[in-house]
Parts: structure tokens; C-alpha cells; sequence
């Protein structure tokens, strides 16, 4: 096989490469773009058993060795893949991504020893390169997977003198790194190697359970630089594009999702650097809640089967009732069966959500008394609670004594999501808190609602 | 390759790397990173390349580690990708 | 020139031919604007209203000396006869029903001009006082039947229950039909509508309204107005639409033929088919009435309980608005043919039979009643 | 056990308390229901209907035999007197106005309970007549004001001029005032509010209607209710709210305070600010009335020609639903303490005092008059 | 200056083409992204006298004729550019891209004659495309021009047997071209030049005046492309940048516009080979009326200050008053200027538009009368006409006799633009033809009112 | 430079090329055209590096033509994209 020819079907990998970011950004397209992607891949790695470099010959030496360890690998990765549960599948992102780190780095060290004294100063410097940021993305990986996988605390590990210790192991890598540079041999890159794995524990720890997806994410980008460095060094077109394109899109995913999350980048990553120790024990633990964006609300509609509308008093407040109607002539034109839940009690007035609702031109077909929708929650996807709050709140079944114990409720606790559009955590009218939004099926969409409505309706025109 | 011509396929790497994914909606953002997180898994290219040229055994045997690690990222790294992406399916129309 | 409105003297009127406001258009072109005290009392438009916005009380007889006569109802043969030769008048003035008054008009060398036949052109819309009318009509009908209804209109769900909306249906969907449908629909009824003009489908859809589709040929006439259906036809209808008015808890009906009876669109059988507590509301009673047993003015009760309300002046039961509405045809009409006063030239009427408008509403000129109508 | 409703004999009731589709729930837990003949006929429910749905019919006397007594109106002190020791009655029995009966019920050893007593929480709104006939008010109020205006309520524009809105004003915004704010602005009228309590403002916005800001303090009373006002307070709400009020179509004022006489919001000097043709409906007419002048069950019509309609039984002028509404109100309440017939078991009723709807509402109880209601 | 440092430069200067057309795309950039471009091609420009080629002395060699040559062709291009009219933008852009490849063209001849038997094959075929393609775009943009300013008529020019011309003055350029690479000379490559120019001009004739803009794209596409061909026989990577950037998105471009006016693209660039001779003289002339995009309507309402919306029966029978008081509240939330013109006669009653939007809630102040609202039409921005025909058509007010004759009519003809939303080109109650359709300032919007109303609100979410 | 990394260059630029005015909406089609005609006309690089090496007065005929060709393309193109662009300079917030 010519060099040309290899060349060209490295090109063509990395073309599919593009083409699998491209379709995974859109949900119509994510899974053709995945196989792309694995299309790829594949390709790639099979047109390196016709051709190795410039006067190897084929077959490949240690072929068997090649092919043992491909096979070892996949026996443990596609179970692993295949296994894992739905809740568990971030941290397997992130061994994944450190197990890519981590081969990285070692494909630099053995073709570092490969070329010994031969070594150009450029190659060197990727190699540093390589090393460096692989063995921080292989360790850093690792303790985010222990951290989502509740083996280790998920709070931030915070010690005396962290920060001064994290700088102090930063500026030893990169003194090593220099030494490597200057003098080539084996026990510097070792050691370097070694620095490295202990920075990127030191970067990890102390992050938050909450930010570590971004952390991921971030390694994640890492990792495709070390990839594209080692491009370089061994002189491959492809793994230069492939790095440098997941290095890109990972670096802009980072930002993306930090955003998404409402999480200062800078102060993810770099509170390792200005994070002081905390007094842990002292003010009661804030309650976590699952809080979404108008894109993540649209998405969860869009692939439903039946969606339920439980309007309350907030969309009158608001004057939401002609969004909600647009929201729900959409679903309804994707073919979602879509209903509005009535409780009698909703809003402050009888029949306050028929009033609005009328004004928008809802036809009343579409209008569900409380025990015609109530049985029905079980076979529905999505229940949206729009501005409403007593009027579901789990309390008026479950505990006695309360203000609105006794009162039927909508139990739009039997669906299989909640989304709540609220403005805040404040109680309605009875003033007593709901659990429900707390509960980890709940995803609460934060504004006022017409607002929210309005950034939903978009981003599921968009979709 | 002339460093004139890999710093221009970098820089033009970099810019499709952020406009593939510039429109990205949130609830993508996991199954994207595994999916870019799979494809940096093809560093197993790189690892089969040392691994034909590796000459002592401790290069051999770090060369077949990294390849082991790297088919571990690749594969799984596209299963899980696809997995997660199951609901996507699109069950309608 | 002189502009006089008298006051209504037919029963049950409650609307004046100039509301105060439109005053100023007449006195600007150089007309002098009498009204005689006491016009615009029902209209909430005092005496003193009228003064101030340039106008003159008459307390006396003030017909002799006009030159242009505005009223809504046709003035009476006794009033027609008082008036000078040559003078103008411009009201309602029925070719079929107003017979005496058009003779006097002509016998009294006036020139009258009927409302009625006002051609439905775009340019004459603004003079369009049926339109303006039935308006006024329509939605009082709606109000009237939701006065007398038991059932609330709106569905509304409640802690003691669900409310179900009340089915309306609306019978002939011109244009008060089409307003009784938008405040039907307003107040939160379920509406439906029939019609059998062929362009009605959508106007009813347009008002967000049901359409009645009953696979009858459609009838259509001059000027936008329905035909007068065969016996056979209307039989038809009326089994067709029989399903749909037992399910309904109000019926508005304003079908209309111009110059012709009301037609019959609802039998004894049909109302009895109706539940208690039901309620008819028949704007055409007076013209013959679309429902039999509808007495104009009267709030019938059948032994099964239906409330037939039969509609009588019901413009004029929103006496303000349709006034409001009302002298401003008028007064459209009237600066048609008003040459405003210029330099040194009085104001003058300059009536152009050439005018399609002037020449489709004029009755009677130079002495006798013009063409066939 | 026997549920006996009798015809109601307050002059103008035309609600029955029970209504034919709602026996079934009562039957179901094994109550006989035996209706007087023809009281359901003003909310066309006939003896048929009842009897079709599972009660028994009686033309006699039916009152001695009575376990429970279902009425809207207070039972009189004579039908009282005819009860069964240890029976119940569930009515309105305001223990303000209805002293005479609530003597005599507890005279005759009867459990008599108000549904002006039920409490305003949660759970008891299913029992909630007053909110399920304010309902019924609020929407009445603004049908009549519309029937009586003289103007159309939406804007209209045409090609015989613009109509300009109506503009409504609604004072007091508690159920009642929100439904008479719905109503009108279905309608098409501009609609502003005012209310002494302070959620009122979100209450009122969130109908879409704009809230007055007198910036007085607001007045909250227990159970979301208001309190009195203070004369000095009074007098200058009145105050501020007058050029409001000068510059309303239709003022509809619903302000209560309960067990109190209503709140005089309007003077008749506020009355006369308003022009000829405009309309006051006063629905606290018959508890002293918001409006000087106001009489319940006319309509008064001022000098300046403003009319002031007295509302009486308002929640009767829609006789079918809110006599749906009133049947679920009270059979909601009754089912709360009625055990089920079960296996071998009779039906019982369980009267359990620590239940607070229970306490809050029964007036009397084993021969006396309970607490200090 | 260091070929490196030059080669960065010419890099940063391809970066800033990208961010240039990026920004090109979208309107609040597109400004910036136009004077980035400007910056990156200045950068170039001057760059390039610092450093020309390997082993080349500096200054440039005959920098009086460079530097001459570029004061002439700013004297020409720049007052052409500043003075054309809006209209005639079109044309110019037509022209400017002709001489761009022509230069393209030029180039490649020269270094061709320069590089003379040393010029390897590849060059040689770089060669004669650019040459090829340089001149088909600089004759058939003068066509374009000529079609666009009317000095030639804009109807398809189109002779018997005229595709057998094509077709062969094709065949005839492919084989001179083969000639060229085998035989080398000047000769053959003049004669490929003529042949080039003459398919260019017989390219262009048979496209008809609406498809012509569509032409100009492709042909700037092609230049793009010729300008990559000369960055590679010329060794720049600027240039295989920049040419291919334009080469890529102009081809993207190319078919957007197709879409857009609802062409299509293989049917116009085709047309040459497939068309017939037809008899022109025969069948009324179909009056060309400008339809819009719901894009267009978007943007020409954000960019306004004040819009008058005007309603009719068919935005009743679309029943879009939910939408349009919708797109209505967008453009006051911009800070525009907005009122409802409202006819007496709108619709099919009385009242018929109050009652629609009432039921939407907009707010009555927002609604003005006939006679309030025409006065203000001479400082509207934009009138939107949404389902109404009659109330704003001017034979009302031009053409005695005609059956709305002497009604009154809201004057939108008085507003610097005018869209129609409408489903056809049929009349409207009165049944009688509306001239303000054919009028160059209105744009149609074809399609029933509320599907558009709803395109339009997203597209101008998306701005 | 290497065929491959002119090709590879080529590629990312027509994905580049392809990306980033994929969203254009309609009414920036003309000035887009006419942006990337304006920077097509870099093709003066192009024009100056002939002219500087030319070697016959044809050679150098035809290169300043070149040139004026070529700025006038570069030049007035970007002027008239301008120009264009002035409805979008956003004279309100
Ligand atoms: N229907 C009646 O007749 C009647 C009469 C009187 C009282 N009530 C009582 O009222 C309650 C009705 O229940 P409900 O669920 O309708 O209302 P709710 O329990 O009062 O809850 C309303 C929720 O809407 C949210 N909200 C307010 N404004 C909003 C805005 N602009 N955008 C988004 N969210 C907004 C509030 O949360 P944030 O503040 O966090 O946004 C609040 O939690 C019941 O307790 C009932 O007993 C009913
Ligand atoms: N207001 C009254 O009282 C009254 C009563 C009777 C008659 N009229 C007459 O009715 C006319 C009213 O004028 P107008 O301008 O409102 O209406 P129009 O002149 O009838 O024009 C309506 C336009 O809407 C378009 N259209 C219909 N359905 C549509 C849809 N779903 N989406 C988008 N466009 C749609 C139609 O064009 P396409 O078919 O191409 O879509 C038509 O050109 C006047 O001539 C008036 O004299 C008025
Ligand atoms: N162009 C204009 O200037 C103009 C102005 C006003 C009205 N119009 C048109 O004229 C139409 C009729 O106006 P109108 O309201 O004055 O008419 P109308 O009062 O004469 O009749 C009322 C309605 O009754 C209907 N009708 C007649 N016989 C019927 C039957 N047997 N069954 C059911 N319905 C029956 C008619 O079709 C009409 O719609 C309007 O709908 C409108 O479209 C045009
Ligand atoms: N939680 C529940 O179960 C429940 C049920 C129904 C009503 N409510 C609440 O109770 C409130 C009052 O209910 P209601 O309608 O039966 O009250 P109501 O009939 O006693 O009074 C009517 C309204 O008049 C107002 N008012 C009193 N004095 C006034 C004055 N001087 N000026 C102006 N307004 C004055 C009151 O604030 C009240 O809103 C409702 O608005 C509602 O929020 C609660």
C-alpha cells in the first residue's frame, strides 16, 4: 500500500471524525453521527495493518502482541460499555477518557525510547507535551471516576497548604519537563511521568462532586491535544486532526457545559489553586435540586409519548396561557398525545385555569378533570408543572396535619418526569414546602414562566 | 511534514472542531464528550505504529499496554456512546 | 340649509339620527342642525349635549322648515305631509313595509332616501346602516340569551365540579350572526354556526366557530344577500339541523331574505326537541320570524320549558352605540350629496342620480317613487 | 336513613340542593333520598328526573321523617320544629341573620349545620358553597351590567366609526369579583379592580385586569377574608376611588365582610359623578349594600340617569349550575360524616367534633347552640 | 523576513477570512466580519513585500509597476464601489468577481510563461484550471453584468442549435487543455484562454434576469477555486486557504440561493445545455413580483423602527391572531415601534379584527384607526399585510369605475416597505387585482399567515 | 509543501468553507457573496509575487494587469460589501 494511499484513508477517517461531531451536536443525527465516528475509527485502524511507516514491511512486527492486546482491550471495554448502568455511564466516560490519556502518554515514552539520541528538539517538546498532559488526564480521570462512583467523597478535597502544594507540583513538572528537554534519557521522562500523575490527582481533588462532568469534559479535550501532538511526532496526518478536533470541540464543550450549569469555568478549574480549607462541618447541608435548561425541557418533550400540562396559579401570574397553548399545538403536531391536567383548586379563583386557558383558544377537549388525568400519570412521560404547586404537592396525601392534608392532589409524582417552571423555591399559596422538588425525577426550570416558556418553545423549534 | 503545513491543518482542525459542535443543545453534552472521548481513542493507530517498531521488550510491553488502554477507549468508548443515545431512537412519526 | 331631527315617536325607539358628536361634521360644511328637545333622551344625549356641540333646540314644530330630515324610523304619513317640497329625508324606509310613508313622500314632492337600499358596494359601507344595525343586534342577542339561560356560558372546573360551556348554535351567519357568534365564543360557548350562503363556511371558521356543513346546495343572491329558499329545501334544512338544535342549550337565529318574510327555520317539532331551561333567541321575529311560536318583543314560553325570546327594535336596546353608529351612516350618506359652503356660495344638496349610492337609495323624487322598487 | 330535600319556600330561591345527577353518590353509600315533588323545577330538574335517578319522590309531608334535610335556604323555625330529635340539616344558616332558626334547630334537638361556617381550608373547598355561589355571582353581575349598559363592551371598529370599550370597574376582588372580572373582559371591556387585602393585586392581575394602587393599607382578617374597615379608612377610599369611579361604564362592587353589614364603598355623591347610561351592579345589595341607594331586587335609577341594580338570590338567576355546584357542596359535606353501609352495617352518621370541618360548621348540636358562634 | 514568520502571517490572514465570512453570516456581525476581511487581505498584501520568495532580494523587483498597477486599480475600484447606487450593487459584485478571475487567470498565464519547461505536470494542470476556470468567470461576469445593468436583454438568449455550440466549445476547451499539458507552450494556452472566454460568454447567455444572481454565485465560487489552483502552483498556503474558503462557501452559498428563490440549481446552471429556441414572442410576459423568505421578513422588521402591522380576512381564516400578537411583542421588546392598523371593513364584519385580537390580548392602544394610522405610513419602516387585500389596495384610490372604488384605504404604499403574507396571487373579496403586489418595494410571503407568522417569529429569535 | 498536506489543507478549508455560513439567512446571501468575492481578490499576492519575478515585458505586462485586476476585485469588494451592510449597522437598542 502507497503512503498516498495511506495518507488519503487517514484523511478519510478523520473526514468521518468531523462528521461524527457534527451529528452528535443534533439529536436527529447523534447516532448515525456515533457510527460514523466508529466507522472511522475502524477504517483507521485497519489500513495500519497494510501500511506501518516508510520501509517497515508488512505484516507488522509483533503483530501478535498487537492483536492479543486489541483483543484484551476489547474484552474489557465493550462489556464494561455494554454492562453499565444509565446513571453510571458518566464515570465510565471518564475511565475511558483516562485509559485514552494514559496511551497516549505511553505511545510518547516508547517512541521517546525508540528514538533516543535521534530525537529532533520538536519531538521532544511533544513528546514533554504528551507525557505531561496524558499522565495528568490519565490520573485526573481516575479520581473523578472514584468521585462519581461515590468510591471516594464527592465534596472537594480541601487540605492545609493544597494550593501551595499544587503549585509547587505544577512547577516541578514543568522544571522536569525543561530537564527532559536539555538532557534526553529515561529516568527524567520516569519522573516526569511520575510528577504528572500526582498533579493531576492534586487538580482533581479538589473539585465538587457537582463540577466534575466538567472536569471530565475538559481532560477529555486534553487528551485529544495529547493525541494530536503525538500526530506529530509520529508523523500522522490523521491523529493530528482527530486530536486537534476533539481537542477543539472539547475545549468549547467545556465552556458550553460549565455554562449550561451555571458554573464559572475559571473557578471550577482553578479552585484547586484558590481553594482554602473549609470548616465542613458547620451550616446544614443546601438540599440539592436537578436544574434544567429550557433545551434540556424541550428535548425531554420532544421524545415523549404523552405530556401533561398542570397549570397553577404562576401562569396566570405570568399570562403564559398563549405560550402554553403554542408549546402544546407543537408536541401536539409532533404527535404527542398531550393533555392539560385541571386541578379544581388551581390558581385563586374556580375555574381561573379555564379562564386563561379559554383566552388562548385551548379547545376544551384538551382540558382533563383532576381523577379523569389522574390514573392516566403512570403512562406519562412528562408532567409540566407550569406556575402550579400545592396543587401537586405530595404532602396533601402524605402528611397529616399539614395545611393541605386531605386536599386531592394531582399526582403528577407518577410520571415518569417532572418538570417544574417555577421562579424559585418559594412555596405557593398553602406555604409549606414540596417535596416534590426535591425528588430526583424533577427537573426545575428556573424564571418566569412565560419567559421560560417562550426560550422552551424556541429551543424545541430548533430541535 | 512541513511544520508550516501542520500548524495550517491545526489551525484549520480547530476551527471545525468548534463549529461542528458550536450549536450543541445541553442535553447532548454527555453523549458528545463520550463520542469525541472515543475518537481521541484512535490513538491506538499510534500505539500499533510503536508497537510494529518497538525494539527492547519494555517498549514492546508499554506499547501493548497503551494499545490495550487505547482499544478500551476506542470501543467502549463508541458503545457507550451509543447506548446512551438509545433514547434518541426517535420511536415516532 | 336646514338639518332637523325630530324626535322617534314609533314605540320602543330608542335611537336619535345624530348623536352629538357627528354634529360638528354637518355644521362644518355649512349646515344648521336642528334637534327637536327631548331627541336623544334614550340615547344618553341631553339637550344640552346637543347645544353644545353647535346645534339648536327646537321645542315647536320643526319639520316645515327642513330641508333635510334625518330620523330612524320612516316618519309617518302625517309628518311626511308637513314637510316642504324638495326637502330630503334619509331613514330606514322598507320598500315592502313603509308604503304609506314612500306615498306621502312622493305626494309631498320630498325626496327620501331608504337606508335599506343602500347598495352593498365598499364605497357605500360607511353609510351601511343595516350593517351597523344588525351589529348592534347580534350581540345583544347573545347577551340576552345568556341573560335567560340557567347554564352558565364558560366551562369552568371547580372544587364542587366541572361546568360544562354551553352549546350555542347561530342560525344564519350574517353579520349580527357573525358578532352572536364572537360574543357567544367571548363568553366561552361552544358555537356552531349554519348559513347557506356558499362564502359563509369560512367567515363562521374565521370567528373560530364550527361550520355546519349540510350537503344542501347553497343559495346565494344579489349583493352578497342570501336567496329566498323552496319549500322543499327549507324542509330539508330544517330535518338536517333538527340533531344539532336538540343538543343545543341556546339558538340565535338572524336569518334574512331582503324584502321578504323571515324564512322558517325552526318548527314547533324543533323547539320541542329542545331540553327546559333552553333558551331561542329569534332576531327575525319581527320580520316574520325564523321560529314558529316567536312573538317580536315577547318572551314565550313553551310547556316544554324553552324560553323564545322574539327580537323587537333590538338595536335599540343599546341605544347609545347604535345611535353612535347610526348617525354616522347617516351623515356619510347626507355629505354625499352636500356641497360644503364656499367663498360667498351657500351650502347646498346636489343629488347626482348618476351616484349608484343616490341613485340606488333614493325612493322618491320630484314627486313620485322612482324606478321599481 | 332518610336525605329528605325539601321544595325551598324563600321567595325567589330557585336552587334545589341536590341535584338528580349527584343521588347516585348518596345512594351508593346506602342513604335513601327522598325529594318533595317539584323542587327541583326552577333548575330544570323534574320529578322524573330525580326519580330516574334513584330518589323517591314524596308529595307529603316529608320533614318528621327526615334523618338529614338538605336546603339552600335556612329551614324556617316551624320546619325545624317538625324535625326528628338528633337529625341533620346542612343549609346556609348564617349565625348572624338566621338566629330564629338556629333557636329552633337547637329547640328541636337537631345538628344544624352552616355552610357559612365551613372553614377556608384546603380540604373543605369541595364544600365551599360560598366560593361556588359567589362564582355564580360574579358572572350574573356582569351579564346584567351588560344587559343594562347602554354600550357595547368590546372595541369595535367599523366602517360607521370606532366603538370604544367599556370600562369596567370591579370592587372587591374576592371570588365573586375575580369571576365578574373574567366575565367582562371576555366581553372586551378594560377592566380595572380594587380590594383591601393584599394578595388581591397578583389576584387581580393574574385575570389580565389592572389593580387600582390606592396605597391605603391593606385590611386581611382570618381565613383570607378582609376585615372592617374604619370609618376614617372608609372615607378615604371613597376619596381616592372617586375619579375611578367618574370615569367607569359599569362599576360592579362585591365587597363583604363576613358577619358584618357589607362595606359602603360608594356615597350617592360618587353615584352622581357617573353619566347618564352608566350602570352599577351592587351584589352586597341585600347585606346593606356597597352603593347608597342601592335597593336588592331593583334596579333604581338615579336622577343623573345612572342605574343601580340591588342584587337579590343572585346565585338563583342561574338556577341549573348553581344548583349543580350547591348539590356537590353539600353532598361533599354530608359523605364527610356518613359511614358507608357496609356487610350487615346500616349507614350511619359519624359526627366527630375533633374534625375541624365538622366543629367549625355545625351551629348546633344535642339540643344547643355550640361554641360562641 | 523569514519565510516562517511570512508563512504565519499569510495563516493569520487565511484565520481572519474564516472569521470574516463568519461573520458575514449573520447580521449584527456581518459588518465586522466585512472590515476583518479587509484587515486580513491588507495583512497579506504588505506582508508580501516584505518577503517574496526563497532566495528572492528585497524590495520587489519592479515595485514602481507593482506599486502603480495598485494605485490604478484603487482609482478604479474604489469610486465604483462608493458611488454605485443600491440598486445596482448586483452588478458591480458581478464585475468585480469577473476581474477577479480574470487576475486569477492572468497569474496563472504568467508564471506559467515564467516557470517554462521546468514546470512540472502538476503545475501545468494547476495551470490551465485556473486558466480555464479564470477566464469562464471573468466573460461570463461580464455577461452577468451586461444582463443585470440592461445593457443586453435579461431574457435567456437562446439560438438555434446553441447547445450543440456549448458542447462543443466545451469539448473543444477540455481537449486544447490536454494539449496545453502535453505539448507546453504559449500557443495552445492562448488558444485554451480564447476558447475559455468564449464558453464563458455562451455559458451565461441562455440564464434568464431572475436566475442571473444565482450565476454570479457560482462563478465566484469558481474564482475561489482558481485562487486555491494559484496558491498551489505559487506554494501559498494563503491562498489554497482563502480560494478554498470562498470555493466551499460559495458553493454552499450557490445552492442556498437557489433554494431560496426557489430554483433550481441544476435546471439553471443547465438550462444552457437543455434549453430549446421557444418563440418569445408568444405568451404574455408573467409579471415578476419579490418573494421573500420568512429570514428576510425577519430581518427587514428587526432592522426597523417603526412597523404597522395590517390585519385582513385571511389572518381570520388562518386564525394567526395568537402569532401576530406574538411577533408583535418581539418587535416592542427590540424596542420598534408598533401599531395594528385596523380598517373599518377588515375582515367580514364589523368589529371582525377587534374580536381576533382581543381574544389574543392585545392591548387596545395598540390598535389605531384608518385615519390615525395613515398619516404615520410616510415614516413607517415596515407595513406588514397579513391576510388583507382589499383595505390597502390603491385602486381604491386609482381606478374610477373599478368595485372598491372611493373607499378609503389604509395607504401602506406610503411605507418604505411592504410585506404581503399571503397563500397566492389570488384577490381578495372584492375580486379585483392589487397593483401594490407587483410594487418593487413589497415582498411576498407566500404561505397560509400563521404557518409564516410562526417562520418569521423564529427567524427572529434565531437573530 | 507536501501533496498531503495541501490535500489535508484543502479538506479542512472546504469543511471550514461549508460551516461557517451554513446558518445564513437569506437576506445576507448578497453580502456574503460579495464579501467572499472581496477576499477572492487575494489573489494580488498572487499578482505582486508574478510581477516581482517576471522576467519579459509580456510577463510583466500581464502581471500588472494582474494586479489592477486584482485590487480593483479586492478593493471595491470590500467597499461595496460595506456599503451593503449599512442597513445592518443597528441604529436602535
Ligand atoms: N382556585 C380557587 O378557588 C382558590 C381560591 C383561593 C385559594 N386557592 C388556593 O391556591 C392554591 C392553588 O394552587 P396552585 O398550584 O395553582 O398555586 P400555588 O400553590 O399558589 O403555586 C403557584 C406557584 O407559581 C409560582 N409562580 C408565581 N408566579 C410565577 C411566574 N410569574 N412564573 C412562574 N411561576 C410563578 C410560584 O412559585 P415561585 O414564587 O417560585 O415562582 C408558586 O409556587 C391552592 O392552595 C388553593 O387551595 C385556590
Ligand atoms: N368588515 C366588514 O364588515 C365586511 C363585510 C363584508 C365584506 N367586506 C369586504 O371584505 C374585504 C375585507 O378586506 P380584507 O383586506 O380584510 O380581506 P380581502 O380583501 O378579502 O383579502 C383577504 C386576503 O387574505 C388572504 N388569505 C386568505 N386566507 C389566508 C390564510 N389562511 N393565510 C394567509 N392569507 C390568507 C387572501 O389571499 P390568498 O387567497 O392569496 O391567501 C386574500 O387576498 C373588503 O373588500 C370589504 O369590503 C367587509
Ligand atoms: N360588501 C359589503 O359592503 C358588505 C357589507 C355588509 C355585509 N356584507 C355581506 O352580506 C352578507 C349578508 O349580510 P346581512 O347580515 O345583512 O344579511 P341578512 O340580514 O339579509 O341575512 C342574515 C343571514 O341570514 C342568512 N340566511 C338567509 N336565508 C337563510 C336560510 N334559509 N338558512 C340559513 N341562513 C339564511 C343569510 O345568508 C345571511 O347571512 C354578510 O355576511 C356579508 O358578507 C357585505
Ligand atoms: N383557601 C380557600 O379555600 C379559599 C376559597 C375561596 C376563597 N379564598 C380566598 O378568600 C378570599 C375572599 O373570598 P370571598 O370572595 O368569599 O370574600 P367575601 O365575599 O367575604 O368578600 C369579597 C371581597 O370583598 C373584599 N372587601 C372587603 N371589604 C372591602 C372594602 N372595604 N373595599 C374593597 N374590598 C373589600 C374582600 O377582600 C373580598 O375580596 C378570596 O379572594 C380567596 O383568595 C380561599
Amino acid at each position: 500500500m502507497s503512503r498516498t494511499l495511506y495518507d488519503l484513508v487517514g484523511l478519510a477517517a478523520g473526514v468521518a471524525f468531523i462528521l461524527a461531531l457534527k451529528g452528535l451536536s443534533h439529536p436527529k443525527t447523534a447516532r448515525r453521527g456515533n457510527l460514523i465516528g466508529a466507522f472511522g475509527a475502524t477504517l483507521a485502524t485497519l489500513v495500519v495493518f497494510f501500511y506501518a511507516n516508510p520501509g517497515s514491511s508488512l505484516p507488522l512486527n509483533n503483530l501478535g502482541w498487537i492483536l492479543g492486546a486489541m483483543v484484551v482491550g476489547l474484552l474489557v471495554g465493550v462489556p464494561a460499555a455494554r454492562k453499565v448502568q444509565m446513571t453510571q455511564m458518566p464515570q465510565l466516560v471518564a475511565l475511558f477518557n483516562g485509559v485514552g490519556g494514559g496511551a497516549a502518554a505511553l505511545v510518547a515514552i516508547v517512541e521517546y525510547l525508540h528514538l533516543g539520541a535521534e530525537a529532533t528538539t520538536a519531538e521532544v517538546v511533544f513528546t514533554v507535551f504528551t507525557v505531561i498532559v496524558g499522565c495528568v488526564s490519565f490520573s485526573g480521570s481516575i479520581i473523578t471516576f472514584l468521585k462519581l462512583q461515590e468510591l471516594m467523597t464527592t465534596r472537594p478535597v480541601i487540605f492545609p497548604a493544597g494550593r501551595f502544594i499544587i503549585a509547587a507540583t505544577l512547577v516541578s513538572v514543568i522544571g522536569v519537563g525543561g530537564w527532559v528537554v536539555s538532557s534526553l534519557g529515561t529516568t527524567p521522562l520516569l519522573v516526569l511521568a511520575g510528577l504528572s500523575l500526582l498533579f493531576g490527582v492534586l487538580f482533581v481533588l479538589p473539585v465538587g462532586g457537582a463540577d466534575v462532568p466538567i472536569v471530565i469534559s475538559l481532560l477529555n479535550a486534553f487528551t485529544g491535544l495529547t493525541v494530536a501532538a503525538s500526530g506529530y511526532v509520529l508523523d500522522s496526518v490523521l491523529l493530528i486532526i482527530a486530536g486537534t478536533l476533539v481537542g477543539a470541540s472539547g475545549t468549547i464543550l467545556t465552556r458550553k457545559m460549565a455554562e449550561a450549569m451555571g458554573r464559572s469555568l475559571f473557578g471550577t478549574l482553578f479552585g484547586a489553586f484558590t481553594a482554602k480549607p473549609q470548616d465542613t462541618s458547620g451550616s446544614a447541608e443546601e438540599r440539592p435540586v436537578r436544574s434544567g435548561s429550557p433545551d434540556d425541557v424541550a428535548i425531554l418533550l420532544n421524545y415523549a409519548r404523552r405530556v401533561v400540562i398542570v397549570p397553577g396559579f404562576g401562569l396566570a401570574v405570568a399570562q403564559a396561557q398563549h405560550t402554553v397553548r403554542e408549546l402544546a399545538d407543537m408536541l401536539i403536531a409532533k404527535g404527542i398525545d398531550v393533555a392539560y391536567g385541571i386541578h379544581p383548586v388551581a390558581g385563586r379563583m374556580p375555574g381561573h385555569m379555564n379562564v386563561l386557558l379559554a383566552e388562548a383558544n385551548v379547545p376544551y377537549e384538551q382540558l382533563a378533570e383532576m381523577d379523569e388525568v389522574n390514573p392516566t400519570f403512570g403512562q406519562t412521560d412528562v408532567a409540566i408543572v407550569i406556575g402550579a404547586n400545592d396543587v401537586v404537592n405530595p404532602a396533601a396525601q402524605t402528611s397529616p396535619g399539614c395545611p393541605i392534608y386531605g386536599m386531592p392532589i394531582l399526582e403528577v409524582n407518577q410520571a415518569a418526569n417532572i418538570i417544574f417552571l417555577k421562579r424559585s423555591m418559594r412555596p405557593g399559596f398553602a406555604g409549606i414546602e414540596n417535596e416534590l422538588l426535591y425528588d430526583p425525577k424533577t427537573m426545575l426550570l428556573f424564571g418566569d414562566a412565560k419567559a421560560s416558556l417562550t426560550k422552551v418553545v424556541s429551543a424545541l423549534k430548533a430541535l | 511534514m512541513e511544520p508550516m503545513a501542520i500548524v495550517s491543518i491545526f489551525v484549520l482542525a480547530v476551527f471545525v472542531g468548534f463549529e461542528v459542535v458550536s450549536k450543541v443543545s445541553s442535553t447532548l453534552h454527555t453523549p458528545l464528550m463520550s463520542g469525541a472521548n472515543a475518537i481521541h481513542g484512535v490513538i491506538l493507530v499510534g500505539a500499533i505504529i510503536v508497537a510494529d517498531h518497538s525494539s527492547t521488550n519494555l517498549e514492546l510491553g508499554l506499547a501493548v499496554a497503551a494499545i490495550v488502554l487505547a482499544t478500551i477507549n476506542m470501543v467502549g468508548g463508541f458503545v457507550v456512546t451509543d447506548r446512551m443515545l438509545e433514547m434518541f431512537k426517535g420511536n415516532k412519526k | 340649509m336646514r338639518v332637523v331631527v325630530p324626535k322617534e315617536i314609533k314605540d320602543g325607539e330608542k335611537r336619535v339620527a345624530l348623536v352629538p358628536d357627528v354634529i360638528n361634521k354637518l355644521t362644518r360644511l355649512g349646515l344648521d342642525v336642528v334637534i327637536e328637545s327631548g331627541a336623544g333622551t334614550h340615547a344618553q344625549a341631553t339637550d344640552a349635549d346637543f347645544k353644545a356641540a353647535g346645534a339648536t333646540i327646537s321645542d315647536s314644530e320643526v319639520l316645515s322648515t327642513a330641508d333635510a330630515v334625518l330620523s330612524v324610523a320612516p316618519l309617518t304619513p302625517a309628518q311626511m305631509a308637513k314637510l316642504k317640497k324638495g326637502a330630503v329625508t334619509i331613514s330606514f324606509l322598507s320598500p315592502v313595509t313603509a308604503v304609506d310613508s314612500i306615498d306621502a313622500a312622493a305626494a309631498a314632492g320630498v325626496t327620501a332616501f331608504s337606508l335599506e337600499l343602500v347598495p352593498r358596494i365598499s364605497r357605500a359601507q360607511s353609510m351601511d346602516a343595516l350593517t351597523s344595525q344588525a351589529l348592534c343586534a347580534g350581540y345583544r342577542a347573545v347577551l340576552v340569551g345568556a341573560e335567560m339561560s340557567p347554564r352558565f356560558f364558560p366551562m369552568l372546573m371547580t372544587a364542587a365540579g366541572t361546568v360544562t360551556p354551553a352549546q350555542v348554535l347561530v342560525l344564519g351567519a350574517g353579520v349580527a350572526g357573525l358578532q352572536a357568534i364572537a360574543t357567544a365564543r367571548r363568553l366561552g360557548a361552544v358555537v356552531s354556526a349554519y348559513d347557506v350562503r356558499p362564502a359563509s363556511a369560512d367567515e363562521v371558521r374565521s370567528m373560530g366557530a364550527t361550520f355546519i356543513e349540510l350537503e344542501l346546495e347553497s343559495l346565494e343572491g344579489a349583493g352578497g344577500y342570501a336567496r329566498e329558499m323552496t319549500e322543499d329545501r327549507a324542509a330539508k334544512q330544517r330535518e338536517l339541523l333538527t340533531p344539532y338544535i336538540a343538543k343545543s342549550h341556546i339558538v340565535i337565529t338572524t336569518a334574512a331574505v331582503p324584502g321578504r318574510q323571515a324564512p322558517r327555520l325552526m318548527t314547533q317539532a324543533m323547539v320541542d326537541s329542545m331540553g327546559p331551561g333552553t333558551v331561542i333567541v329569534d332576531l327575525a321575529a319581527e320580520t316574520g320570524g325564523n321560529v314558529e311560536g316567536s312573538k317580536p318583543g315577547e318572551i314565550v314560553t313553551t310547556s316544554g320549558g324553552v324560553k323564545i325570546w322574539g327580537g323587537k327594535d333590538v338595536p335599540s336596546q343599546l341605544p347609545f352605540h347604535a345611535s353612535f353608529l347610526y348617525s354616522r351612516n347617516v351623515v356619510n350618506l347626507l355629505t354625499l350629496f352636500t356641497k360644503a359652503a364656499k367663498e360667498g356660495e351657500a351650502v347646498a344638496f346636489d343629488l347626482n342620480f348618476e351616484d349608484e349610492i343616490i341613485n340606488g337609495a333614493a325612493v322618491t323624487h320630484g314627486g313620485s317613487r322612482r324606478g321599481a322598487k
